[in-house]
């Protein structure tokens, strides 16, 4: 914890999540400017997410006679929530003095909590579909955590800590080696992001009919600076996902010192590889159609059973590392 | 009784006694009720005769006395009740049934060849001649118990149980020349009572199942209660 | 330290003062507000100042009781772990002697006050001599004391049949686990010298006679706790008592059970052996997450709540197996660890289902409505109660920063430590009970959004939901403790941390490195570059992110929000019918894990015409462990009922056969 | 001494007049008042005993063992004679009985009470077995007073049962004497219970172990051990309540109380043998064996008299259990034991009695919500209830010690 004494590190936190603000919505418009050219049509412009924000927050907000107060609550806990897990990941550098206050369980914690409420304000209204959707995403949810955990138990079995800025430094030291135990919790984390995230093939964030949706029918009744905070917080969560993913398994490109050339370095690694990520990611829902309800379970064992067998071969074969 | 006693004493003793364990084996294979009858009134006589012979040799007076006692109960005053009873109950001629009396007779010598074997630990009492008669009234009880596993009709039970009584007579005498006066006193008048009581039960089963059949006592069962 | 002892056995007067009081409440109700509830109170007062001087000043103090037999004399002790004990039965209970008076009322017409306020007093005793005891006599007279208060207390309402099969149920496996344990005392007792704890301490027995008595004490502690698969009693019992006797039940009774076998293994036994803290981690394991699936199942709120105590009773094993396995291995820093997570997670379930438990009551109180499928909307209604009631859900779903998620963190960390174990089965299986842990949690919060979301939000679903009121002061300020308690313990962890860590410094001779090290503001259980978590910061990050979101849009353009239908698809508006009921709610989960549930599910049109929908969902370990042993207890009867088959012969064939037997057996 | 005679000539006495008394309030005063008067003769025995610390003639003695039986017996006797008074009137009423079998039923119960308390004072084993004896053939009669088919048969069942243990037993007692002969030679000497316990080491082992076998199997019968323990549950269920309370009450303590005066002797004489624990270890088998079929046959009763009289079974096989593994703790918990079970399930069978006379049936499903109208009588039977869980413990902790 030599950092925690760094005010310079302590500074960065809060820029970070500037950046992580700002980044979200780009990044959620990138991914869908790319679907569109992928489906042959000139989609949005990337910042197209920021001008929905900027609308929404100026329009009023409507509430449902039913409602009470958790639902005026819940967009602030899940973007509160939220944001304090963006707050605890190394984004462009190691020295996140943050991630010592709460490590990656916590992180999941944050997650967990945020979707508590959102799941909460679902059935809040008392419409039939927000309770469809708190009862869907919290099948999915459950299934999805232990898959997370289990990824985040080999990364942190092999770096003997939990702390996200030491793992990422960890791994930033073995350099590139390749590892079973790796490849499989990424692949198993992949999938849990895709769900987690709502993204095809598990739940589809462009669908408006009902009956499909999940994480669309928990929002249905939120308008205004509400439904901005709620999509916000998704923009965020789908990011954080993303760094997540390349920050702990390619944490080639982060900053390691404080000077400013390196910030910009670091900045520079990690869009280029959200950007990529965020191709991927596009190029993969245009191809992949989405799924049944109860197929889901079946996506999610699988990336259990992925995320489990890279614990094993981590315990079994890199035994001590 | 110890070495000095003449043997001609010990000889006879033990006769009585193999006397004794003949007539309950006849008893339990008698199923003529008249018949039963006598042969236990036989066995009282042969246990009185067994305590006379004792007081004699041993010269213990007391021995006289309980040896009236048992001829007077065992094989006068019972017996004459039980007659009376069989008729009052129109029941001499009747015969029992007996399923298997070849088993049941077997089982008596096994019973009796139990019953040496376990009184052959039994050194310190008096010389081998009590310690075989112990084994005797021994097997005099157990066979007695076993009859009464065996026969049906109410009267043999209690016949069954007399003779059970007859060996156990027996073997206070034979191991312990009888017991002090007191005691014999008070089994003596407990098995008058009883015998009375058996009396009346006959009167009360009677007439609650119009038979004696013991087999048909089984109202209080509990099975397939549930 | 002696002064505690003396401030513990005043609350044992005071508890029995408030029972034998309670006689005269039947005329007099009154008196059951005005001294009986008050007594209790101040027992439970006494019990918390004990128990935190006991673990503030660590130490020992002896006393005896002239009670008992002639020449063995009850001897009590008081150390650390029994003072962290008392301390959680007294915070408890003051909330429940808060909470009863309001709650009796609805008792003074039709029930009797006296026996309750008897038998709760009763309770209290028994429960605080069990910790207290420190022989087994002792511990056994006060252990079936409590099953016994507890089990009049479960027939208080004795009148619904259901009520008294419940009550058999749980005193016919009471009486089962407490025979278990006696035995388990017996061996020691037996390789030792007497029944005096010390005796046994000294005689460590371990070895072949001490996995015995590890088994016998697992088996009856754990039926007990409610592990599965011995929680049948459970679900039954605790529902049908009343809700503050519940939460006493749940919260408090449980929690003496997991004393008994922290007592029995880690203080009587001897050395701890590896296989013992597999058993237990894997019993644990099983247990938290068939439990909360179950629970998931249940729509009677209060059934629901006593799964939740299985599930978490599971957790708190998990934790403890853990520091079983890590102490056989020769890792007593890290044993320490888990030990300390267990008791985290015990004083927090103490309290959060307590909670929970009392504001199911306030539930009940204002709806007269067990059954969820009735409720809805009552936030509104209640908004004291809904406030509580959420503070329980979100500590029960272990999220931040309420203290049932430092409780699973800490166990999470001790997991994550199996790394430095030799043996390649037990590194891959520690990290898959913790992957069965998450799954648990999980799938408590998804339970949880379903209580919550059905009970509380929406719109009321019956006219009693309708005309629902808040309940009174009293009630309020019962579960008012609680929930501050929950939060503090999740705010504050170090401090508490350190208050636990003399356990483990009392029972493994070992400390925790350095909980502490970094200051109170950094939790880091093994050391700074492992693993910390600095709790407050992140109750103040939350709440200053939660302030700016707010304080930016408070600038925003549109201030004012309007109140409008919610959306119905354009058709007729929304009915409470046309609402996700709870059943609906859990229906995906139900698909998911089938397999584990043994579901009768029918359609039938009654006579309207109308489409009935018939769902039950049972617990298949009744068909798998409960029946058969009930066929074969039956059998048995049966078999016996032979022998009682009225023929005397056959009776005089048995005499006979006897005495053969014995005489061939002598010869 | 004289406190010990008046207490036994108070049954008799009562015994001979009850015999000869027409009418019937009185004779239920009477019976009241003889009972009363055992009692107060009893405790006075008491408070000489605990002055003196024994109490002896040539054929009584008590000691501070059998004193505190005395006691109980005598008090369950008053308290059960109370209780029958206007129970048995009440049944009279009804036409049951008549007024002959009244007069029968008094005096068989001070005629019991004599025996009871002449087999727990008296020092001579024939005497006991004397006793115990006229006790079984004092209660016959009582079983079947109601003459009902059942009644008979379970009173046929007693009989002939009993009496063939009993006879088992006398076997047994003649095996001892003879044992004696060459030690405390011959005549009352050889039964006197203190002078054989005073010599117990140079009694003959091989005779002692068979006899102690005829003895248990005897005694055993009438302590209602599994499997001598079929008369048991028809005895109590048929007879009338008042015999019930005093059968499970007194008569299976009685027995107990042979059976353990034998042991103690029998102990004497295999001390230091190769079987030196033989006696305990049978009666801890039959203890154990019988605890079990009870708890078996509990759970399918349907009659609630059947149905404690099972648990009287299940209870006298703990307290055997317990005395026959010896050692203070347990010996003390049985003989509590034994207190609080007959004071408790005497009044269990007073209350039954009580409840079937209002419910006028025996099945217990028939007799519903009686804590509603009879609040004391429930009260009672959860006290009665009690002693099996709340001395388990004390009675089983020494199991491995």
């Amino acid at each position: 914890m030599a950092d925690l004494l760094n005010p310079a590190a302590w500074l960065l936190v809060p820029v970070q999540a500037l950046l992580f603000l700002v980044g979200a919505p780009l990044l959620a418009g990138w991914i869908r400017q790319w679907k569109g050219r992928l489906q042959n049509r000139r989609g949005p412009a990337p910042w197209q997410p920021l001008r929905d924000l900027r609308k929404l927050f100026a329009k009023e907000a409507l509430v449902a006679h039913s409602a009470s107060t958790v639902f005026r609550a819940a967009p602030y806990v899940v973007f509160a929530s939220t944001l304090l897990a963006v707050c605890i990941v190394p984004f462009i550098s190691i020295l996140q003095p943050a991630t010592a206050i709460a490590d990656m369980i916590v992180l999941v914690g944050f997650l967990a909590l945020g979707r508590f409420f959102l799941a909460l304000a679902g059935m809040d209204v008392g419409s039939s579909f927000g309770g469809m959707g708190s009862s869907r995403e919290m099948l999915v949810s459950a299934l999805a955590e232990p898959a997370m955990l289990m990824a985040v138990f080999t990364l942190a079995m092999s770096a003997h800590s939990t702390n996200l800025s030491t793992v990422a430094e960890y791994n930033l030291a073995q350099g590139l080696v390749l590892r079973p135990s790796y490849l499989f919790a990424l692949l198993g984390l992949v999938l849990v992001a895709v769900a987690e995230t709502g993204r095809i093939p598990v739940d589809n964030p462009a669908t408006h009919l009902e009956l499909t949706m999940i994480h669309e029918a928990m929002i249905l009744e939120y308008s205004g600076r509400h439904l901005a905070l709620m999509e916000w917080a998704a923009q965020l969560k789908l990011m954080l996902y993303g760094v997540l993913l390349v920050n702990l398994f390619f944490p080639w490109g982060l900053a390691q010192t404080l000077s400013p050339a390196a910030l910009l370095a670091g900045l520079m690694a990690v869009a280029a590889k959200l950007a990529a990520l965020g191709m991927a990611l596009a190029v993969g829902e245009t191809v992949l159609a989405k799924m049944r309800l109860f197929r889901v379970p079946l996506f999610l064992n699988l990336a259990f059973l992925l995320t489990l067998l890279g614990l094993l071969s981590h315990i079994i074969l890199e035994a001590g590392a | 009784m110890n070495a000095m006693a003449p043997p001609l004493l010990g000889q006879s003793l033990l006769l009585l006694a193999a006397l004794t364990l003949f007539l309950s084996f006849a008893l339990l294979g008698q199923t003529r009720l008249t018949a039963a009858i006598h042969q236990f009134a036989w066995q009282g006589a042969m246990v009185a005769a067994v305590t006379a012979l004792v007081a004699a040799g041993e010269g213990a007076r007391h021995l006289y006395l309980s040896a009236l006692l048992t001829l007077g109960l065992k094989s006068l005053l019972i017996p004459w009740m039980l007659h009376r009873l069989a008729r009052r109950l129109e029941m001499e001629r009747e015969v029992e049934r007996l399923h298997h009396p070849a088993v049941l007779l077997l089982a008596g010598t096994v019973l009796v060849v139990f019953a040496y074997w376990v009184a052959l630990p039994i050194e310190r009492i008096g010389g081998h001649a009590s310690r075989n008669i112990l084994a005797i009234s021994l097997a005099v009880v157990l066979i007695g118990l076993w009859m009464m596993v065996g026969r049906r009709q109410v009267v043999a039970q209690v016949l069954g149980f007399m003779s059970l009584e007859n060996g156990l007579f027996l073997a206070a005498v034979a191991a312990a020349r009888g017991m002090p006066l007191v005691v014999e006193l008070g089994v003596a008048f407990d098995v008058l009572v009883a015998a009375i009581l058996f009396g009346i039960f006959f009167f009360h089963i009677s007439e609650s199942i119009e038979s004696l059949d013991v087999d048909r006592l089984n109202r209080l069962s509990e099975e397939e209660t549930e | 330290m002696t002064a505690p002892l003396s401030l513990a056995l005043g609350a044992l007067a005071a508890a029995l003062l408030s029972a034998v009081a309670a006689l005269a409440a039947d005329e007099r109700p009154m008196l059951f507000r005005a001294l009986v509830s008050p007594l209790f109170g101040l027992a439970c007062a006494l019990l918390l100042a004990a128990g935190l001087g006991g673990l503030l000043h660590p130490g020992v103090a002896r006393a005896t009781l002239p009670l008992g037999l002639p020449w063995l004399h009850w001897h009590l002790r008081l150390d650390a772990l029994a003072a962290f004990f008392l301390a959680l039965i007294g915070v408890v209970g003051l909330a429940v002697a808060l909470y009863a008076p309001g709650y009796a009322r609805e008792f003074e017409k039709r029930e009797s006050l006296a026996v309750l306020g008897l038998f709760t007093g009763l309770f209290l005793t028994s429960m605080v001599l069990v910790v207290l005891a420190d022989d087994a006599f002792a511990f056994m007279v006060a252990w079936e004391l409590m099953s016994l208060a507890s089990y009049f207390l479960v027939t208080f309402q004795h009148e619904h049949g259901a009520n008294r099969r419940a009550g058999f149920l749980y005193l016919l496996m009471a009486e089962i686990g407490a025979l278990a344990i006696l035995l388990g005392f017996g061996v020691l007792a037996g390789l030792g010298d007497g029944f005096a704890f010390d005796a046994m301490r000294r005689a460590a027995v371990g070895g072949g006679w001490g996995t015995l008595a590890f088994v016998l004490a697992f088996f009856g502690f754990g039926m007990k706790a409610g592990l599965v698969p011995l929680h049948a009693w459970l679900p039954e019992a605790h529902p049908v008592a009343p809700s503050h006797v519940s939460a006493l039940m749940s919260g408090v009774m449980l929690k003496v059970a997991v004393y008994g076998f922290i007592r029995f293994c880690f203080d009587l036994l001897g050395d701890m052996q590896i296989s013992w803290g597999v058993a237990v981690l894997v019993v644990g394991a099983v247990s938290a997450l068939l439990g909360v699936l179950y629970a998931l199942m249940q729509h009677d709120l209060k059934r629901l709540l006593a799964y939740h105590s299985v599930e978490n009773v599971g957790i708190i094993f998990i934790g403890l197996g853990l520091a079983m396995v890590f102490a056989g291995a020769g890792f007593p820093a890290l044993a320490a660890l888990g030990l300390v997570a267990a008791l985290y997670h015990t004083i927090n379930h103490a309290l959060f289902k307590g909670l929970l438990f009392l504001g199911a009551g306030s539930v009940l109180h204002a709806t007269h409505q067990r059954d969820m499928e009735r409720m809805g909307g009552l936030l509104k209604l209640l908004p004291w109660t809904g406030l509580f009631f959420l503070v329980g859900c979100i500590s029960i779903s272990a999220l931040p920063p309420f203290n049932g998620f430092v409780s699973e963190w800490l166990t999470f960390q001790a997991a994550l430590q199996a790394w430095a174990l030799e043996n390649g089965i037990l590194r891959s299986l520690i990290p898959v009970t913790a992957a069965m842990l998450a799954l648990t949690g999980a799938l408590a919060a998804a339970c949880f959004v379903k209580v919550y979301g059905v009970t509380f939000l929406g719109q009321p679903r019956s006219t009693p939901a309708r005309k629902a009121h808040e309940v009174s002061f009293g009630m309020r300020a019962g579960q008012g403790v609680l929930a501050a308690a929950c939060l503090l313990l999740g705010v504050l962890p170090t401090f508490f941390t350190g208050l636990l860590d003399t356990v483990p410094g009392l029972l493994l001779g070992q400390h925790l490195p350095q909980a502490t090290a970094g200051g109170w503001l950094w939790l880091t259980p093994v050391n700074a570059h492992t693993a910390s978590y600095s709790a407050p910061l992140v109750f103040a990050a939350l709440a200053l992110a939660w302030w700016l979101a707010a304080w930016a849009l408070r600038r925003g353009a549109v201030r004012q929000v309007r109140r409008c239908d919610a959306w119905d698809c354009g058709f007729s508006p929304l009915t409470p019918r046309m609402q996700y009921s709870a059943t609906g709610f859990a229906q995906p989960i139900r698909r998911v894990f089938g397999p584990l549930f043994r579901i009768e599910e029918s359609m039938s049109r009654d006579e309207e015409g109308l489409l009935r929908h018939r769902l039950q969902v049972h617990d298949r370990l009744w068909e798998w462990l409960y029946l058969p042993v009930g066929r074969a207890a039956l059998r048995a009867g049966r078999w016996v009922g032979h022998l009682q088959g009225g023929n005397a012969r056959i009776y005089l064939g048995w005499t006979l056969a006897t005495l053969g037997a014995l005489l061939w057996l002598i010869s | 001494m004289s406190a010990l005679w008046l207490m036994l000539a108070a049954p008799a006495v009562g015994a001979l007049v009850l015999a000869a008394v027409p009418s019937l309030p009185l004779a239920g005063w009477l019976n009241t008042a003889f009972s009363a008067a055992a009692l107060a003769a009893a405790l006075w025995v008491g408070e000489t005993v605990s002055r003196h610390g024994e109490l002896a003639s040539t054929y009584l003695r008590v000691d501070a063992f059998n004193v505190y039986l005395l006691v109980l017996t005598t008090f369950v006797g008053l308290t059960t004679a109370i209780f029958s008074r206007p129970y048995m009137r009440e049944v009279c009423h009804q036409g049951r009985l008549t007024r002959r079998r009244m007069r029968l039923y008094h005096a068989m119960y001070q005629a019991f009470l004599f025996t009871m308390l002449l087999a727990l004072s008296t020092d001579s084993l024939g005497i006991l077995w004397v006793a115990v004896e006229g006790a079984t053939l004092s209660t016959v009669l009582l079983v079947s007073l109601y003459r009902t088919p059942e009644s008979i048969e379970a009173a046929w069942k007693y009989f002939i049962l009993c009496g063939v243990g009993i006879a088992l037993a006398l076997f047994g007692t003649v095996l001892i004497y003879a044992a004696a002969q060459g030690v405390t030679g011959e005549g009352d000497a050889g039964l006197s219970w203190h002078r054989l316990y005073q010599n117990a080491a140079r009694l003959d082992p091989g005779v002692m172990r068979i006899a102690f076998v005829f003895l248990l199997v005897g005694y055993g019968t009438k302590v209602g051990l599994v499997p001598m323990h079929f008369w048991l549950p028809d005895a109590h269920s048929e007879g009338p309540t008042p015999v019930s309370a005093v059968l499970s009450g007194l008569l299976l303590n009685v027995a107990l109380y042979a059976v353990v005066r034998l042991k103690m002797i029998v102990d004497g004489a295999l001390a230091g043998g190769p079987t030196a624990q033989l006696a305990g270890h049978l009666m801890m088998g039959f203890g154990l064996i019988s605890f079990l079929v009870a708890v078996f046959s509990l759970r399918r009763q349907k009659d609630i008299k059947r149905l404690f009289s099972y648990s009287s079974i299940e209870h006298m096989g703990l307290m055997t259990f317990a005395l026959g593994m010896g050692g203070p703790l347990a010996t003390f918990a049985a003989l509590l034991h034994m207190l609080v079970h007959s004071l408790a399930k005497s009044a269990i069978f007073v209350g039954v009695g009580h409840a079937s006379h209002i419910a006028g049936t025996q099945r217990i499903e028939r007799i519903r919500g009686l804590i509603r109208t009879q609040p004391r009588w429930v009260g009672g039977c959860c006290w009665g209830w009690r002693p099996s869980p709340a001395f388990r413990p004390s009675a089983s902790s020494p199991a491995s010690s």
